[in-house]
């Protein structure tokens, strides 16, 4: 199948503090990143806090633009496109983010927001607008008299299936999904993910799927993409990850989640530490102070991410045996 | 709205201001005598029946001269507040949508301009510029545009990172959309907070330059220059200083009410 | 012998301008001695509030309007402020969600933590600061000493934690309340500061209560689980009765609903939809007069519209507020 | 602490240039000449080009500021064209009255805002609240010139409680310039007191909701403790930098105040040199009081790492 998004050795730098007298210090958000979509397919993207997992997304969507790498969608390079090709491109890539309640804006109707994006096509007259966002508001569980409400009089649920309704209104061909479920309670969690995944084979949508929760991640994945502090460091099929992890990192993060079920004691990888900050990343390998398999190169030399077998891709000197 | 109806002290500041307004429309059918009719017999009398809050050194009926004061000490905070409130809105929006070295030399400005103490940039640019009705709109206003475009620029700067302004983005929407649709309706708020300070302040500080006698020019009865021409008279008929500052403390007090009452509404942090 | 806690019927509700809330709405349970029990449930469930009860902290416009909170026998109900303020801290103590904001970021942490044991004890300064340093060893912090003098922002979260979990328990409280005190950090360091957490607890032999929203947290940690929703206990029992028989249909549903890695064991069958609860969570201020998760229910009968469900014992350790578990006598 | 604060001076640098372009600009771009403006239009043509040499106003207005603000670095704040004298050591003279007057207003608005503040957001929502609030509301509306003047009516004129008239300075006799000081700076003061007892007041309740406030209570502190030391030391740091601005209102409000009571301070002075049409005074005093109070920005800005460990230097 053909990818729908690809991006390669995507980089993107910020400043940070810095001023009259001092210079700035470089952050390496996201720094060599790079994997692909596939049509149809959801990808998910995970990583703790500060991995650069959220920029990614952003990256993919052009809300913010890559110091290096590039960006493929459908095909096309759309690493530096811009003006009305780049909005016209837009309406193919929609964004779910994960607050509902500051990713809507309190002072607009909830009919108005879901079709703000459709006023960029002069030939989608009001008439058609409304009867799209009907049929969308009707898809995600809304019901459309609804929509000259404020969201405010929405519950967090309702709200996101809100923001759903305003990425699939534009008929996307991908959807970056940001935590989409991470402030929900887990009993309305489970149906705005049920809604995700109807919406994806009835639209045959492709999802870039960003989340911390490796639960939710392995129930909607097809493949996952594993980040740690800015580098993706293993790609793979879901099964092959959460059965068969080969990067050290992987197989901690994943022994270190807990499972709902008694009697269940997880074998845990001791891990020590905590992330370390972006702003000063560890030299090498980033994950060889905590991991414990770590030997002299990891130290030294960052590890090339490279292909192990078919499908399998791994940032690591010595990764796990299979 | 309904949470303002409930609220009354703000309830309280609007009336005050609505009497102000009243007042200051129909100072004409309200005010009993000519406020600029000078009658020298009368001169520096006690109250009186027909001149209830006494007459002044040039005989004018006080009583008349605090009703018309509305009008001028009203529509001089009024013009001020709409000069500070354009050229902030537009100065903050700029330098806080576009950043960099816009946003840099904007706000270097606003800093200097808020490096002198209030007033005293106030009577600075009265006096070299003469004080006349427009100069003193200016001066008072000048003083305020900082304030407005610091509130502006601090809300433009938090709300393009806000999700929803990120959705509007990634919808394809232009700057100027999402100034006007997004950022410029939530910044409503505090702006309408600061406003009701601004004339409370202005109203004040027309005062104390009309109090040194760089204000509206005499014999336009503003409520300082009835102050500042009653103060001689203090000893003999202290009332004459007391109706004045009680007109300017009530007009305020009602602006502040207000203030108060809308920020605790449109700012639920502040209870 | 007493439960170190005991909540009989519990009322918190809350006075606000569109009504009154129910919060905690007739909660009762109680924890034994050393006992590591978790109130689990979703947002607004008065999971928090249960807590904030127990110290008598319900933040304004809260109540405590009704029931009865025995501390090793003895009613705080019927305690005086001064009272109350003697066992804030020193029996009970509490952990808070947050650690970037629940210590004081304008105090040293060593300041905060001498403190702690100031108002509770009669020591020197110094004593109370080898007492300090000692505790942040147990929860392994590193270089306790240095740490003393440093600020709360200095801190990474996970390091915040331990300090909160260390100050909790400096005085062998005979509970510890610990509002979802891993719920803001990262995976890999969640499993640390859990660990940490309840090694120390039952080094002091103190009971914990531990308020969560995370089930499977609950199964690595609980003795006993105790289930709310909508400010009420709709079940509870031991951790194993509680994960392989729930009895109660919201219990059935939540532990359904979460998304779980497989284990290898498992087949490679291809994946089910999650199971799902439909419905939203009902307004406090507009509870329904009979169970309040009855109109979420798909088992629910017409009874359970009609009548509030007391708890059915289902067993020694295990009860159930639902209709269907009805039993006789 | 130090390297910070020179570190601020030379970021100052900017604003302080700006602040003496704006000074220089505000008697330049005066509609008409200057030179004209400050002697009258009848005057002798020698005299006003006379003026016109003295003051360099035949040069190109770069030329000028650059001129002018050269001799600023060295000192010379110029002449006063009435007296003659340095305008510097004018301002010198009279600036102590102005520092007393301002810093007792300060005192006394800070000693009475922080108690009531504080108070009041104990209190909240109760009728001493209320009090408080509509206290504070008050007098936040009246006119301090206004207040000074029933001041003087009431405690001076009716009680004969303070002089009238006539000044002694603190340093000749200290009680006997304390009395001549103490109705000026209560009713510069009161303005002040009440904007920081409100910003204390609200910073308090922003504080109180805060988790770690909670947290100190459940460590079983009482509530005083956990008032004074855990919400104030945190709720003071708003409140300081209000303290700030609120000291450049003084140093306005002394404009006025001092006319007010005919203290002899820098206020008095420039409405003196205004009235005398003596711009290079007039300059001088300005920017002398701009940079007073920038300084005084400074020193909170500085201050506030006490009082909020985050703040980075």
């Amino acid at each position: 199948m053909a990818d729908i998004l690809a991006v390669e050795n995507l980089q993107k730098h910020f400043e940070y503090g810095g001023g009259l007298l001092r210079k700035p210090r470089l952050v390496r958000a996201v720094d060599g990143v790079s994997f692909s979509v596939r049509e149809g397919e959801t990808i998910g993207l995970v990583g703790e806090s500060g991995c650069g997992k959220s920029t990614t997304g952003r990256l993919a969507m052009r809300l913010i633009d890559a110091t290096a790498g590039s960006i493929r969608f459908a095909g096309a390079d759309i690493t530096r496109l811009g003006g009305r090709p780049l909005k016209t491109l837009r309406a193919q890539m929609q964004m779910i983010f994960q607050d509902p309640h500051s990713s809507l804006d309190p002072r607009m109707k909830v009919g108005d927001l879901i079709g703000e994006g459709l006023r960029l096509f002069p030939e989608i007259d009001a008439a058609a607008r409304a009867g799209r966002i009907a049929e969308a508001m009707e898809r995600v569980g809304l019901r459309p008299e609804h929509a000259d409400r404020y969201p405010h009089e929405f519950s967090g649920g309702q709200r996101q299936r809100i923001g759903i309704a305003r990425a699939i209104v534009m008929t996307p061909k991908l959807v970056v999904a940001d935590e989409p479920v991470s402030a929900l309670d887990v009993s309305i969690q489970a149906q705005v993910i049920n809604l995700l995944e109807r919406l994806r084979s009835d639209l045959g949508l492709s999802y870039l799927f960003i989340s911390h929760d490796l639960g939710v991640v392995e129930h909607i994945s097809d493949r996952i993409v594993v980040m740690y502090l800015g580098r993706v460091v293993e790609f793979a099929d879901c099964r092959a990850i959460f059965r068969h992890p080969r990067h050290p990192y992987t197989k901690t993060l994943i022994s270190a989640i807990p499972i709902p079920r008694f009697g269940v004691k997880r074998e845990r990888i001791p891990l020590t530490g905590e992330v370390p900050s972006p702003l000063d990343p560890p030299s090498g390998c980033h994950f060889h102070p905590r991991c414990p398999f770590a030997r002299e190169r990891c130290r030294t030399e960052t590890p090339p991410f490279r292909r192990l077998s078919d499908g399998h891709w791994i940032a690591c000197h010595h990764p796990l045996e299979d | 709205m309904a949470r303002f109806w409930a609220n009354k002290a703000g309830v309280a500041g609007l009336a005050i201001i609505v009497v102000c307004i009243l007042v200051a429309i129909f100072a004409p059918l309200l005010a009993p005598h000519d406020p600029l009719a000078i009658d020298i017999s009368l001169q520096g009398m006690e109250p009186s029946e027909a001149y209830p809050f006494g007459n002044d050194e040039f005989g004018r009926d006080i009583l008349s001269r605090v009703i018309y004061g509305a009008r001028i000490s009203l529509g001089i905070s009024l013009f001020s507040v709409i000069f500070s409130l354009g050229l902030g809105v537009v100065l903050g929006a700029v330098a806080g949508f576009y950043g960099r070295g816009i946003d840099n030399a904007i706000m270097r400005v606003m800093d200097a301009t808020m490096a002198f103490p209030a007033i005293l940039l106030a009577i600075a640019i009265v006096a070299a510029m003469g004080s006349n009705m427009f100069n003193v709109v200016i001066a008072l206003g000048i003083v305020y545009v900082p304030r407005f475009a610091r509130i502006i620029r601090g809300a433009v700067i938090s709300l393009k990172t806000r999700e929803f302004v990120e959705a509007a983005i990634s919808l394809g929407a232009s700057d100027v959309a999402i100034i006007f649709r997004h950022i410029l309706p939530n910044c409503l708020a505090p702006l309408i907070v600061q406003a009701t300070a601004g004339f409370a302040y202005a109203i004040l500080a027309e005062s104390s330059l009309s109090f040194l006698g760089l204000g509206a020019p005499p014999p336009a009865p503003s409520w300082g220059n009835i102050l500042s021409e009653s103060k001689d008279f203090m000893l003999d008929n202290p009332m004459m200083t007391v109706y004045p500052g009680l007109a300017i403390t009530f007009a305020v007090l009602g602006f502040n009410l207000l203030g108060d009452a809308l920020r605790d509404i449109l700012d639920p942090r502040l209870k | 012998m007493f439960p170190v806690l005991k909540i009989d019927d519990l009322q918190t509700h809350f006075f606000t301008r569109t009504g009154i809330a129910k919060a905690i709405d007739g909660v009762g349970f109680h924890i034994d001695k050393g006992e590591i029990v978790c109130v689990v449930g979703e947002s607004g469930c008065g999971k928090s509030m249960t807590a904030l009860s127990v110290l008598r902290l319900v933040p304004h416009p809260g109540r405590i309007v009704g029931g009865e909170i025995w501390l090793d026998g003895q009613n705080l109900m019927a305690f005086s402020e001064r009272e109350m303020r003697e066992v804030r801290g020193d029996r009970v103590s509490m952990i808070f969600q947050e650690p970037m904001v629940s210590l004081n970021p304008a105090f040293t942490i060593g300041n905060q933590l001498i403190e702690a044991v100031r108002v509770h004890r009669k020591a020197s300064r110094a004593e109370a600061w080898e007492r300090s340093v000692e505790m942040l060893r147990r929860v392994d912090l590193p270089s306790p000493e240095a740490r003393m003098n440093a600020y709360p922002h200095e801190l990474s979260g996970g390091m915040r934690q331990r300090v909160m979990i260390a100050e909790a328990l400096l005085l062998d409280p005979v509970l510890l309340l610990a509002d979802e005190p891993t719920t803001a950090l990262d995976v890999t360091v969640q499993a640390q500061v859990l660990d940490v957490m309840v090694r120390a607890a039952r080094e002091s032999g103190t009971a914990v209560m531990m308020i969560t929203h995370n089930l499977a947290v609950v199964s690595e940690i609980a003795d006993r689980v105790v289930v709310m929703y909508a400010g009420r206990v709709v079940e509870q029992g031991t951790t194993e009765e509680i994960f392989t028989r729930p009895a109660h249909p919201y219990t059935q549903g939540l532990l359904r609903a979460i998304p779980t890695l497989s284990t290898a064991a498992e087949d490679d069958a291809p994946r089910q939809p999650l199971y799902e609860m439909g419905g939203l969570v009902p307004s406090l201020t507009d509870l329904p007069p009979g169970c309040a998760f009855c109109p979420r229910c798909s088992a629910a009968i017409d009874l359970c519209a009609a009548q509030k469900p007391p708890a059915f014992p289902l067993g020694e350790t295990h009860a159930a507020a639902c209709w269907l578990r009805r039993t006789e006598g | 602490m130090l390297a910070y604060f020179l570190k601020r001076t030379v970021l100052m640098v900017p604003t302080l240039l700006l602040v003496a372009l704006m000074v220089f600009l505000l008697v330049h771009l005066i509609p008409g000449d200057p030179a004209i403006v400050m002697v009258g239009a009848e005057a002798d043509p020698a005299a006003i080009e006379n003026i016109r040499r003295s003051l360099g106003l035949d040069q190109p207005l770069p030329i000028q500021f650059i001129d002018w603000f050269g001799r600023l670095l060295s000192g010379d704040f110029g002449k006063s064209i009435t007296s003659g004298i340095p305008v510097l050591e004018t301002i010198l003279e009279r600036f102590p009255t102005t520092l007393v007057l301002t810093t007792l207003a300060m005192l006394f608005s800070v000693a009475i805002a922080i108690p009531s503040g504080v108070l009041a957001a104990k209190f909240r929502n109760t009728g001493k609240d209320y009090l408080f609030m509509l206290v504070s509301l008050i007098g936040v509306s009246v006119p301090g010139f206004w207040l000074g003047l029933m001041g003087l009516l009431v405690f001076s004129v009716q009680l004969g409680w303070f002089p009238s008239s006539g000044y002694v300075p603190v340093w000749q006799d200290f009680w006997q310039g304390l009395n001549y000081m103490t109705l000026p700076s209560i009713t510069l003061g009161f303005f002040m007191a009440a904007v920081v007892a409100r910003m204390t007041r609200s910073s308090m309740l922003e504080v109180m909701r805060l988790e770690y406030v909670t947290h100190a209570r459940a460590k079983g502190l009482s509530e005083w403790t956990v008032l004074l030391k855990h919400a104030l030391k945190n709720a003071f740091a708003p409140t300081l930098t209000t303290i700030g601005i609120q000291y450049g209102m003084l140093l306005g409000g002394a404009v006025v105040t001092e006319t007010v009571f005919g203290l002899p301070g820098l206020g008095r002075f420039v409405v003196q040199s205004i009235y005398g049409r003596d711009y290079p005074a007039v300059q001088g005093c300005i920017l002398f009081i701009a940079l007073v109070y920038m300084f005084v920005n400074l020193a909170v800005d500085v201050l506030y790492k006490v009082f909020d460990p985050r703040v980075k230097f």
